[in-house]
Order: C-alpha cells, then sequence, then structure tokens
C-alpha cells in the first residue's frame, strides 16, 4: 500500500514539476508547482517525516507560492515568449527521464549497503523517528545557533525586500 | 546540549552578537530618520558609521579575548579554534574598512538609505557565522545570510537599471549555485550520516580506505558539487560569469565591499571545508580535490587575466582581476593540502593583503566618483591625468595596483612569495609556473592604469559636479595605503599572527 | 517503525529528476518568475534527498535541515521576488532576455 | 660605531631623501632640494669608500673571508621559508657600490643644472634617490630575494624617470615598453630564483654553493635550469638579444638618467647577479656557452645597429648594448673578473660620453641630431675633449681604461677555448666568438669616431647659429665630466695584464667572491700580443676611416651630408660624382649592407616583428581570439551564464567520478 502510494505521489511531483517547466502562464506554473510541493509532502508522510510534510504544506502552499502568485497578480505578468512544440518538449523528458534515472544508477548507491554493513538503526527506527517533538529537539539543542540566526536570515530578508521593492522610500 | 550548555557558549558567539546589535542600531536610526526628507540625500552618514565602526571594534576587541579551543562548540556547531577567530578577524577588519569608505557616497548615489549599514553589519555576522561553522546547515545559514544581504545591496540604486539588473542576475544564478551546494551537501549527509566536518572527515577516511560499505561515488558527488557551491562565492572558473556584471552593476562602495569580504569569507570556510571535512587538517582523504582545484585554479588565472586585459571599463577590469586573484589563491588552497600549516598561513596572509589592495583600489574609484554621478561608467579615460590632479589619490592607487600585480615592496610581492612557495614545495612546479606567468601578464592591465594617471594629460573637459569625498573615506585609505606598504616591507609580524592556524 | 519498502534508489531517482527539472526551467524558460520557481523545485529535490537518507540512517537530522531549507526558500522568495519587483520598475519586464544592458561590451 | 653600524645608512639616506623630496618637494626652494637630494648620496660615496678600502686593504689571511655585514633581523619567515634581511658588503659588492654612489653622485651634482628648470624637478630628485636606495639594496642583499626586491625596485624607477616627461605620448609608452619587456625577464628570475630554492631550500647566497654541491649529480641540471632562466631575467634588465630593444626607446628620458641608470648602473645588474652567482653558472658550462654567444652576437648586432643612428643619444644606447654584449661575453668565458672589470670601466667612460652628450643637448636647447651640429669643440672645451678621453676609451686605444678591459675579455674569450679553458668543451666556439667580438670592436671604434666627429668637429655648426653663439658650459656639469674623464683615462690601470708587466690587480681582488680568472696551460704570451695587436689595428684602422670620410678640420663634402641626410633608410639620391672612393666602400660595403642587415632585419623584424608583434602578440593576440571567447559567453544572458555553470558543475562531477 505504501509503495503504491509512493510511486502515485512521485508520478504526481514530476507531473507537476513538468508542468512548470512546460506552461507558459506563470499562474498555471504556480499552481503546477504546488501540485507538485503537495505530492512530495505526501511522500515525506511515507518517509517518516510527518512534521516536515505539514511545513512543507504551511510553508510552500501557504507562504511561498502565495508570495509568488501575488507578485505574478500585481505584476501582471505573462511569458508569451515560451514557444514549444510537443516533439520539443517529449524530448527534453526523454533527456530528463534518462538522465536521471542514469544518474541515479550512477551513484551507485542501492539499500543493501544500508541494509549490509549500515548504520545501526535501520531497520528499526525510533517510536518517535519524525515527530514534531524529536524535530524539535534537535532544533533546540544541537542546531539552536543556526536556528536563532535563521531569525537574522529573515530579517535580512525582510527589510532587504522592503529596502528594495517599496514603491515610496 | 542543555540551556545552560547554551549559556556557557554564549561568550564564543558575543562578537556575532556585537555586530548584530550593530546592525539592530542601525536600522532603527534608519527608520528613526526616514522622515527626514530623504528623497533630497538629507541624510548624513557619520553616526551610522560611527555605530558600525563601534561594534566591528568591538566585535574584535571581543574576538581577541576569546581563548582558541580545538572542540567545535554549540553542539558541534561551532568552531573556535585559532582559524576561526583570525577568519572572523580578518571580516570584521576588512568590512570596517570597507563600510568607512561606503560612507562617502551615501548621499550622494541615489542611496540615501541607513539600511545600508544595517545590511552590511548583518552580512558580515553571516560571514562570520559562514567561516566559524564546523557543520553544513550552519555554514549553509551563514551563507544565505551573507548572500541575500549582498544580492540587496547590490540592488541598491533603485532607479538604476544596471544596479536592478546586476542585483537580479547575481541573485538568480546565487540561488542557482545555493541549490546546487545543498544538493551536494545531501549527498554527503547521505553518504555519511552526518553533516558535521569531523564525522564527515571520519567517515570519509573509512569510506574512501574501503573498509566500509561503498558509497564512494555519493560522497565524491555531493563533495564535489559542494566544491562547485564554494568556487561560485569565490568566483572560479567556469563559475565567475555572474562577477563582472554584479561588479559592474553594483554601486561602487557595495562593489568594494564584496569584492573583499564575500571573496575572504567564502575563501576561509572553502579552506575550512577542504581540510577539515575532506581531511583532517594535515592529511586529505579525498585525492581528487587537489586536481580539480589546480584545474580550476589554471582555468580561473588565465581566463580572468586575459578577459581583464581587454577591459576599457575599471570596475569590470577589477572584478576580473578578482577573478584571477581567486585562481592564485586556489594555488595556495592546493599547497595548503599538501603542505598543511605554512601553506595556510600564505594562504590567509594573501588574503588579507588582497582585501586591502582591492578595497584600496575600491576606495580611490569611489573618491573619483561625482555626485550625482550615477551613471558614472568609470572607463579607463576618465583616469587621464588624476596623478595630477589629485597626486595622493593617483600614488595611493599606483601602490594598490602594485600590490596586485605583486611587485615588492608591495605587500602583495610576499604575499605571493608566500602563496606559490609551499605549492612549489609540494611539487606543483607547472602550477606554479603558470601563476607566475599570469601574474606577469597582469601587469599590463594594472600598469595601464598608472600610465593613465600619471602618463597622460586630462581631457579639457571636466564635470564639475563636486567629488565624493569625506574623512571616512580619507582614513580608510590612509589605513589601505600604509597598510599595503608596511605589511610588505616589515611582514613578519603579520606573518606570525596568522601561524599555527591549523 | 520500519522505512518504506521503495529502494532507495528509485527515491534518490526521483530527487534527480526533480533537480534535473529545476534546471532546466533556469535554462530555458525565459521568464524570471518561473525561473525562480524552479530553483524552489531544485531546493525541494535537496529536501527529498534529505529527508529519505535521514530515514535510511534512521537519524533526524536530514529532517531538521529540510525545516531549515523550507526557511531558507522563504527567505530567498521573498527576496527574489523584490529584486523581481526592482527589476520590474526600471525595465517593465520579466523577460530574462532583456536584461542585458551589463555585458562584454566589444 | 663599528663599521657595519654605517651600513644601514648607506641604505637609509637615500630613502628618506626620496621620501622628503617626493612628499614634501613641492612646497620648498629649490635650493634646499637640490641638497637634500645630494647629501645622501655623497656621504654614502664617502661611506662606500671607507668600506672598500677596509675591505681591500685587509690583511692577506683575511682576505678571502672579509665581509661587512649588518643585519636588519629575520624579514619573513613561514615553515621552511626564511629570508633574512642581511645585507652584506664584499669585494664584488665594494666596487659596485662604490661606482653607483661615486658615479651617482656625480651625476646628481650634473642634475642639478640640467634639471635646474623642471618644474616637477622635486619629482625628478625623488625618483633618482629611490633608484640608489634600489640599487644599493640589489648590490647588498645577501639573498635572492633582497636582491630581487632590488632588482624590482630599478625597474619601477627606470620606468618612472624614462616616462619622467610623460606629455610626450612615446616617452610614456617607452616607460611602459620598458617596464613590460623586464617583466618578461622577471618571470625569469622568480622561476629561476624558485627552482633553487625548491632545489637547495635557501636563498642564502652565503650557504647556496655548498647546498649545491652536495646534490652532487643532480646538481648540475639544477644549476643548467635554474642558470638559464635567471640568465633570461638578466637578458631582460641588461638588454640582450632578445629583449635588448626597450633599451634604445628608455633614451627618452632626461640625459643624466641615460647616464646613471641606462649605462652606469642598472643594466649592469645582470652582469653582476651572473657573478654573484659565479658558482652556479660555472657549475653549467651550457649555460656559460649561452651566455658567452648571446653576449657576443649582441655586441656585434648592437653594434651594426649603431652605425646608423643619427641622434646622439641613439647612438650612445646602442653602444651600451654592444658594451653589455662584451660583458656577457667577458662572463660567459668564464672570466668573471674580467666581465665585471668592463662594468667598471664602461660605468665611467660611458656616464662621461652620457653626460658629455647632455652638456651638448643642453647648451643646444633639446637639439640630438648629430647631423645638425659640428664644430661645436669652440663652444664647449671641456665638453669635447672628455668626450674624446672617453671615445678613445670605449675604442680600445692604449692607455685608455677600456683598452685594459677589453682586450682581456677578448683574450679570455679565445683561450676560453685552449686546454683547459672553460668552453673547450666546445671546440671552435672561442674563434666565433673572438671574430664576433673582434667586429664589434672594429664597428664600435667606427661610430664612435663618426658621432664625435660629426657632433664636436667636421668643420663648423651646420644648425642654427643663434644657438650656436648661445651654447655654453655650466660649472658642475664640466666639473662630473672632468672627474669621469679622469675615470676613463685612468681606471684600467687597475688590471693591467702580466703580458704589460702589471698583476692583474683587480681580478685578484675580486677572486674570493667569483674565483680565480681561467689560466689555459701553456705559454700563449705571443699569441696573446698578437691578438691584441690585431684589435688594435682594427680599431685604428675604422679611427682612420671614420677622419677620413668626416673629417677633424674640414667639413664633410655635399656627397657625404646627402648621405648623412638620407641614412634612415629612405633610399639613396643617386650618386653623381665618386669624389672619394671611401665614399663608395662606406656606402657599398658598409652602409648598404648594413642598412639591410641592421634596419631592415632588425629594426623590421627584431623590432617591428619580435617586439611589437610577437612580443605584444603575446598579450594581443591570446587576448584577441580570448576576447571573442568572452565576449560570447559573457553576452549579458543569465541564461547563458546558468548553462555554463550547470555544464561547468556537469563536466567536473563526471571527471572526478571517472577518474
Amino acid at each position: 500500500m505504501d509503495v503504491f502510494v509512493f510511486y502515485a505521489a512521485a508520478a504526481i511531483t514530476l507531473l507537476g514539476a513538468s508542468m512548470v517547466l512546460v506552461l507558459a502562464n506563470p499562474l498555471r506554473a504556480a499552481m503546477a508547482l504546488i501540485l507538485s510541493l503537495g505530492a512530495l509532502s505526501v511522500i515525506y508522510v511515507l518517509l517518516h517525516a510527518q512534521f516536515v510534510a505539514v511545513m512543507q504544506l504551511l510553508v510552500y502552499a501557504g507562504a511561498i507560492i502565495v508570495l509568488f502568485v501575488f507578485v505574478i497578480m500585481l505584476l501582471n505578468l505573462e511569458d508569451p515568449k515560451t514557444r514549444r512544440s510537443w516533439p520539443w518538449v517529449a524530448g527534453v523528458f526523454t533527456i530528463i527521464g534518462g538522465l536521471s534515472y542514469g544518474l541515479a544508477r550512477g551513484l551507485m548507491v542501492d539499500d543493501n549497503q544500508f541494509i549490509t554493513s549500515g548504520p545501526p538503526h535501520v531497520n528499526a527506527l525510533s517510536k518517535d523517528y519524525g515527530t514534531v517533538e524529536q524535530v524539535g529537539r534537535e532544533i533546540m539543542t544541537t542546531f539552536v545557533l543556526p536556528f536563532e540566526m535563521l531569525s537574522v536570515l529573515l530579517l535580512v530578508a525582510v527589510v532587504g525586500a522592503v529596502v528594495i521593492s517599496k514603491k515610496r522610500l | 546540549m542543555n540551556i545552560s550548555d547554551a549559556l556557557a557558549g554564549m561568550p564564543q558567539i558575543l562578537p556575532m552578537i556585537a555586530v548584530i546589535v550593530g546592525g539592530l542600531v542601525t536600522m532603527l536610526m534608519a527608520v528613526a530618520r526616514s522622515h527626514k526628507d530623504p528623497e533630497h540625500g538629507q541624510l548624513t552618514a557619520g553616526p551610522f558609521v560611527a555605530v558600525a565602526l563601534v561594534s566591528l571594534v568591538f566585535a574584535l576587541f571581543l574576538l581577541t579575548q576569546i581563548e582558541p579551543q580545538a572542540k567545535a562548540v554549540w553542539g558541534g556547531t561551532l568552531a573556535i579554534d585559532r582559524l576561526s577567530l583570525v577568519g572572523q578577524g580578518l571580516i570584521v577588519v576588512i568590512a570596517a574598512l570597507a563600510i568607512s569608505m561606503g560612507a562617502a557616497s551615501i548621499t550622494t548615489q541615489g542611496i540615501v538609505r541607513g539600511e545600508y549599514f544595517a545590511l552590511s553589519l548583518f552580512c558580515v555576522s553571516g560571514m562570520m557565522l559562514m567561516v566559524a561553522a564546523t557543520e553544513l546547515l550552519t555554514f549553509f545559514v551563514g551563507l544565505e545570510i551573507m548572500s541575500l544581504a549582498v544580492y540587496v545591496l547590490v540592488g541598491f540604486r533603485r532607479s538604476d537599471r544596471r544596479s536592478q539588473e546586476a542585483a537580479l542576475k547575481y541573485f538568480l544564478s546565487g540561488a542557482f549555485a545555493s541549490a546546487f551546494f545543498l544538493f551536494g551537501a545531501a549527498m554527503v549527509f547521505g553518504a555519511t550520516g552526518t553533516t558535521a566536518y569531523a564525522g564527515i572527515s571520519t567517515s570519509a577516511q573509512k569510506l574512501l580506505s574501503g573498509t566500509a560499505f561503498p558509497m564512494q561515488t555519493l560522497l565524491l558527488v555531493g563533495a564535489t558539487l559542494c566544491v562547485v557551491g564554494f568556487a561560485f562565492k569565490i568566483a572560479a572558473v567556469p563559475f565567475h560569469m555572474w562577477a563582472p556584471d554584479a561588479y559592474q552593476g553594483a554601486p561602487t562602495m557595495v562593489t568594494g565591499f564584496m569584492a573583499v569580504t564575500v571573496k575572504a569569507a567564502a575563501f576561509m570556510a572553502f579552506l575550512r571545508f577542504v581540510l577539515l571535512a575532506l581531511g583532517d587538517g594535515s592529511t586529505r582523504h579525498v585525492p581528487w580535490i587537489v586536481d580539480v582545484l589546480s584545474l580550476l585554479a589554471i582555468v580561473t588565472m588565465t581566463l580572468g587575466n586575459l578577459s581583464a586585459v581587454l577591459q576599457r571599463n575599471v570596475k569590470r577590469m577589477l572584478a576580473y582581476s578578482s577573478i584571477a586573484h581567486a585562481g592564485y589563491l586556489l594555488v595556495g588552497m592546493v599547497g595548503a593540502l599538501e603542505r598543511g600549516e605554512p601553506a595556510v598561513q600564505g594562504l590567509v596572509f594573501y588574503l588579507f593583503v588582497y582585501g586591502l589592495a582591492t578595497l584600496g583600489a575600491f576606495g580611490v574609484l569611489i573618491a573619483l566618483e561625482r555626485k550625482n554621478g550615477r551613471h558614472d561608467e568609470m572607463l579607463i579615460n576618465r583616469f587621464a591625468g588624476v596623478g595630477f590632479q589629485h597626486p595622493a589619490l593617483g600614488v595611493a592607487f599606483a601602490v594598490f595596483m602594485f600590490a596586485l600585480s605583486g611587485i615588492p615592496p608591495t605587500a602583495g610581492f610576499t604575499g605571493k612569495v608566500l602563496l606559490f612557495g609551499p605549492a612549489l614545495d609540494a611539487g606543483h612546479i607547472g602550477l606554479v609556473i603558470v601563476a607566475v606567468l599570469n601574474s606577469v601578464v597582469s601587469v599590463y592591465y594594472y600598469l595601464s592604469i598608472v600610465v593613465y594617471m600619471f602618463m597622460k594629460n586630462p581631457p579639457p573637459r571636466q564635470s564639475t559636479e563636486p567629488r565624493v569625498f569625506s574623512p571616512w573615506l580619507t582614513g580608510a585609505l590612509v589605513v589601505t595605503t600604509f597598510g599595503v606598504l608596511i605589511v610588505g616591507m616589515m611582514p613578519q609580524r603579520w606573518i606570525d599572527m596568522f601561524a599555527k592556524l591549523v | 517503525m520500519v522505512p518504506i519498502g521503495v529502494p532507495v534508489e528509485h527515491v534518490i531517482a526521483l530527487a534527480v529528476a526533480l533537480f534535473v527539472i529545476g534546471v532546466l526551467g533556469v535554462l530555458l524558460r525565459k521568464s524570471v518568475i518561473v525561473m525562480l520557481m524552479s530553483v524552489e523545485l531544485m531546493l525541494n529535490a535537496a529536501n527529498l534527498l534529505f529527508v529519505v537518507f535521514a530515514e535510511r540512517w534512521g537519524v533526524a537530522r536530514g529532517q531538521t535541515i529540510s525545516f531549515f531549507v523550507m526557511a531558507v526558500a522563504a527567505a530567498e522568495a521573498a527576496v527574489g521576488l523584490a529584486i523581481l519587483i526592482g527589476v520590474f520598475r526600471t525595465h517593465n519586464t520579466t523577460d530574462v532576455d532583456e536584461l542585458r544592458d551589463l555585458l562584454e561590451q566589444s | 660605531m663599528q663599521l657595519n653600524e654605517w651600513l644601514p645608512w648607506l641604505l637609509l639616506l637615500p630613502l628618506a631623501g626620496s621620501f622628503f623630496n617626493g612628499v614634501l618637494g613641492a612646497r620648498l626652494p629649490k635650493g634646499l632640494v637640490f641638497f637634500v637630494a645630494c647629501m645622501p648620496i655623497i656621504v654614502g660615496a664617502g661611506i662606500s669608500a671607507t668600506m672598500a678600502y677596509t675591505i681591500f686593504t685587509a690583511p692577506e689571511v683575511d682576505k678571502a673571508a672579509i665581509r661587512i655585514v649588518y643585519d636588519f633581523g629575520t624579514w619573513i619567515s613561514a615553515g621552511n621559508l626564511e629570508v633574512s634581511g642581511r645585507i652584506a658588503v664584499d669585494q664584488l659588492s665594494a666596487i659596485m657600490i662604490c661606482v653607483i654612489t661615486g658615479i651617482g653622485s656625480l651625476i646628481h651634482l650634473y642634475s642639478t643644472e640640467y634639471m635646474g628648470d623642471d618644474p616637477s624637478v622635486h619629482r625628478y630628485f625623488s625618483y633618482l634617490n629611490l633608484f640608489v636606495f634600489s640599487m644599493l639594496l640589489l648590490v647588498l642583499g645577501d639573498n635572492m630575494v633582497l636582491m630581487f626586491v632590488g632588482w624590482e625596485g630599478v625597474g619601477l624607477c627606470s620606468y618612472l624617470l624614462i616616462g619622467f616627461w610623460f606629455s610626450d605620448d612615446a616617452n610614456a609608452s617607452a616607460g611602459k615598453k620598458a617596464f613590460i619587456v623586464n617583466r618578461v625577464g622577471d618571470f625569469g628570475v622568480i622561476i629561476g630564483t624558485l627552482t633553487l630554492f625548491f632545489a637547495l631550500g635557501t636563498m642564502d647566497f652565503a650557504t647556496m654553493p655548498g647546498k649545491l654541491q652536495a646534490l652532487g649529480a643532480a646538481g648540475g641540471t639544477v644549476a643548467l635550469i635554474a642558470a638559464l632562466f635567471l640568465f633570461l631575467g638578466a637578458t631582460g634588465k641588461s638588454a640582450q638579444i632578445p629583449l635588448f630593444i626597450w633599451l634604445p626607446d628608455a633614451m627618452a628620458g632626461p640625459t643624466p638618467v641615460s647616464a646613471l641608470i641606462h649605462a652606469a648602473t642598472m643594466v649592469t645588474a645582470g652582469i653582476y647577479m651572473i657573478c654573484r652567482l659565479s658558482w652556479l653558472y660555472t657549475a653549467a658550462p651550457a649555460a656559460l656557452a649561452v651566455v658567452a654567444i648571446v653576449g657576443a652576437l649582441t655586441a656585434l648586432f648592437a653594434a651594426t645597429m649603431g652605425l646608423m643612428q643619427t641622434d646622439i643619444k641613439k647612438v650612445l644606447a646602442y653602444s651600451t648594448v654592444s658594451q653589455l654584449g662584451f660583458m656577457f661575453l667577458g662572463v660567459g668565458v668564464g672570466a668573471f673578473s674580467a666581465g665585471f672589470f668592463h662594468v667598471f670601466t664602461h660605468a665611467f667612460f660611458k656616464a662621461c660620453l652620457f653626460l658629455g652628450s647632455g652638456a651638448v643637448i643642453y647648451a643646444l636647447h633639446h637639439e640630438q641630431d648629430i647631423r645638425k651640429m659640428g664644430g661645436l669643440w669652440k663652444k664647449l672645451p671641456i665638453t669635447t675633449w672628455t668626450f674624446v678621453v672617453s671615445t678613445f676609451a670605449i675604442m680600445g686605444f692604449p692607455g685608455f681604461s677600456g683598452f685594459f678591459s677589453k682586450d682581456e675579455i677578448m683574450w679570455q674569450a679565445f683561450q676560453s677555448g685552449l686546454d683547459g679553458g672553460k668552453l673547450a668543451a666546445f671546440p671552435g666556439l672561442n674563434y666565433l666568438l673572438f671574430a664576433l667580438a673582434l667586429a664589434a670592436a672594429t664597428l664600435t671604434s667606427f661610430y664612435m669616431w663618426r658621432v664625435t666627429l660629426l657632433t664636436f668637429f667636421s668643420g663648423k655648426y651646420r644648425g642654427d647659429q643663434h644657438t650656436f653663439e648661445h651654447a655654453k658650459e655650466m660649472p658642475l656639469m664640466s666639473l662630473a665630466l672632468i672627474v669621469l674623464g679622469l675615470g676613463a683615462l685612468l681606471t684600467g690601470f687597475l688590471n693591467v695584464p702580466h703580458i704589460l708587466g702589471g698583476h692583474l690587480m683587480l681580478a685578484q681582488l675580486l677572486s674570493p667572491v667569483v674565483g680565480a680568472l681561467p689560466e689555459a696551460h701553456g705559454d700563449h704570451h705571443a699569441l696573446e700580443i698578437g691578438l691584441m695587436a690585431a684589435t688594435l689595428v682594427c680599431s685604428l684602422g675604422s679611427m682612420v676611416l671614420a677622419i677620413r670620410l668626416f673629417g677633424i678640420k674640414q667639413e664633410p663634402t655635399q656627397k657625404q651630408m646627402t648621405l648623412l641626410q638620407t641614412l634612415p633608410g629612405r633610399g639613396f639620391v643617386k650618386v653623381l660624382y665618386n669624389k672619394w672612393y671611401v665614399d663608395e666602400a662606406y656606402e657599398k660595403v658598409i652602409v648598404k649592407p648594413i642598412e639591410r642587415t641592421s634596419y631592415v632585419f632588425f629594426y623590421k623584424l627584431v623590432d617591428q616583428f619580435l617586439i611589437d608583434k610577437v612580443m605584444i602578440g603575446i598579450f594581443a593576440v591570446p587576448a584577441k581570439y580570448g576576447g571573442y571567447l568572452v565576449r560570447w559567453i559573457q553576452n549579458g544572458s543569465l541564461q547563458r551564464y546558468a548553462t555554463v555553470f550547470a555544464f561547468g558543475a556537469a563536466a567536473i562531477v563526471v571527471w572526478v567520478v571517472l577518474r
């Protein structure tokens, strides 16, 4: 069941991503991006990353894509210049498919490497693996410094965005 | 690690906090002053520069108070060894000089916002984090703080087409490179199960010696993509292409700032990555890294210098010069990988010298800009006769050019000796010959500006707009000029300062 | 709990495919905003790798990192879109081919 | 105060003078500028003379080891790289510092009059003092790095001084050309120095020879590579084939600069370096042979080019190149002290010639064309007679200084191929070298008399009569000329060869540093006398020929003047009358072939093709095609940048994985 859902979600992810690459209208591309990222969050759930999955929906669908859509509407953007023909698109996706599979094979990583001589927890994830608590604890202990510095990053982003884009200064 | 551990670690990040506080104060000052008719540029830079300098000098003072220790702190994300402390100090000093130089043109170049200082200081805090990080994620956060701030600074001239275009180009290629870096980091994580440099080093040694499970390819590809990310930030060919456009389009003071601080921070972080994650400080676990770096160095130096020869626009020329210098520094890094300590010392020394000389050159450019000269193209003709109209500026610029081309008695010569020596000692003779030949070629374009300054008569018609000048700029120029000369003639103290880094 | 029964190389292939699509989006699309979306795709590909490797290693670190990456992506998007607005103000277009004031003069 | 504590002052005084004049000079009265400029050099001359006296009068037992050393402490120390800040005077540098400060002070005094009216004379003196500082550093530095710092410093000052009258674009580009050609040479020095450091692990002159010996057989290869690279540097600094072309252009600078830098001191740095590293060159006989061949060829070719010039300074410039060739020939055959002796005598007579030409130029308000001179002996007697003395010296007239030094070189060149000589491994080479040198000496005598006669004699003045009436000599300039003229007359007696009853004093004094003169086996006295006589006959012959052609009292005929006027190769006026068979001989035998070879071949090929096309091409051609490439990539399109990025990353990844 899990496996089936995974491949379905993967297919939707790729479909969404492909549509970002293909669709001429930026607004539609943004919608395709939501589709892709949403499907990705399903995959995160399957990979025992519930917290990340929720954040994926909140941050991407809730914040980033909205921002994109907002800017597209604000500037009334269109992309008339993108020309494409279906054979061309088909060619590109054949290349992408072949390339991706080839690259992934080329990395020569498979589960045996994790199972046979790999790390200790491979076949028994801890009970609280992927919960808010576990991730939260790591954020507030090991990664507390970068976490706090994220506030500086967001401050820079806010100040920078205002300084550059505010209409009247 | 719990809260009391975190509190115990506070003194070690106080320098960073000092800089951030400086940034917050300048930000609030900017907000408070924004009512005062900003359209006409009634912004006095003095208080901002003063606050910025106070916070940076205080940070430097705090850095000198910290006792270096070998073990990483803050849950293994932050190093406070000598490399980190010296690197942070180097960045703070150079940034202080760069910010002082910018003060002159804050009111004249269409930049009437005090946020310039806030963003610069935040940027510096990000660099300090980058340099001190011993963990890929921490490094990445520092990198992004620095990068986002610099993207905004490049686009600070809001009404200038070139500035906006430069910001967009820099931003998009920067985000692109960040994604490559992150993808690589994920692969390294996959191969080693950790993102801390110490853990990566241990695992890499095991993986590549073949006793553990064979995920070498994953590690190699991941590490290579990380190297690509670093190479982008230091502007190494072929990941350099943003540099000339961004340097040209950015306001000159920002160009000066990013030419030295971004490069220094990226190089120090790069150095830590290759030395301590792909090796253990003295030996390297990953043999290919030397070949990759040598190749990058040769291509970077050669293309950088040949392109610089063509330039008529001095800002672009300095951009290519900084690309070429990335190549020389990569030669030093090859030496550092092979020889460890003395080479690291030479590399950091050269970064220092490069910072002083390049910053000084941009300071002179700032001093030559005219009020409202938003589209001042800084073509080489602009320099004709400058040596007679402003002898001090001319002499200072000549000193910087001689330093960049490595002619004694400037520090550039000493720096190049220390930089190329270890690589030669390690047997990379061809690499060093290419480097020396390149620095011979570079004399051609560095000298041509000096020739224009001192050996051509100024054009008859000159703009009557007043030049941009401020005591802060004068002070920074004096410091850089004498710095370049004194470090060149009496280098030992400075060399010792950079000793025992790994 | 046990890891999902999907071979790890399939997940990697998915991540690589997302990454390659993102790269091609940056290389081929002319609209700056779609290029930005493509960069988001690339970041998500990295995130997917982090999450799957975290699961295989049984450590939370990869998940934590992907959380950070989202925050960074949000900040990047904010700044990127702000710069886009700045460019639109001066150039009245977001077509990347028309942003060519800065280049190697002949 | 110990003698060695004076040593830093020798360096610091000129530096302080340079700094003072450079910073404050514009606001000071000229008298003070002159005083500040001249005093450091004159005091330095005193210090140098004392040191030389101490060293050369040392008790016999100490002679080999005596050095006056001052240590500024460690200059650079990082890892195994250790550069000391030690400066030292030994026999070789003692003579050099005497020449630098002695001739330097004369030229400073001379300059106060020659350059006195220039508005930025303080800048001139600032550069000149800086030059003296750099040259002293070059000579005193006790390791390769300090020497290189001085080496770069003199190049820099030379560049600044050539371009001193920047208002002329040609001067600026001449300065730049000099600097860039020198940088090509410096590349050789850097690589040579690094090779030595890499192989020997030290850069101290004192310890390097021992380390080289310790290398054993491998030392020969190291020595050959290092010696050849260093010699490339020497050809740049000392204006030898193929890098000689900057020196004639350098004549754009003020004349005292030409005398000091481009005749007496800086251009001899290459010979100084080879003498300093004589142990290295001795270990690499093939490198020595290269030095000798290049030197001899340069001596001849530069002499042929000197025949054709009409600018008085250009003649002297080519003559300098030619004489430098003689010096390289000397050191190249292993006779280091002979080559160095010629440096010493040449410093006097060539400085005197340049200053004499400067006096003429000054008197005639910047006229440099010898076709518009003549008969000046009436107006400028001191200049005339010192010039004539120096001409006798450079042609090698017996008793004058050049006679002793040049003949020593020629004899050494000849005997180097004899049994036991340094170049005995290259049979026949010595005959070639001697023949080239003999031809060069013959031509030297001719073109030097040509320029002397046309300038000072040859009947009456051929230029503007008004200028001639106002021509006069200046006291300090004359003083410098007289002192140098005496030097040109007398310095040769320092090194009188055995066959003339002397005992090669200079060679003996220098032997602790550069080793004894090579001595062929067997008794060659008759041969030596014979060669000397042959040289003398050739030189005197061309002197007589020159006098015949250009005359002392009588003016040159119309025909000769026509020849002169059309010399630079605009083709020849049809000759209707053949009054002098010598004219035709001059034209057919000397002018035409030489014009074809020297002007067409050397000017067109060497100057225009090799220098302007190839050398500039080193920059321009790659830059041009690189430019196309860069422009194609860097076309402003962000997506092209991203494409290059992506493919670059992919290429590196593929390379890393596949290797």
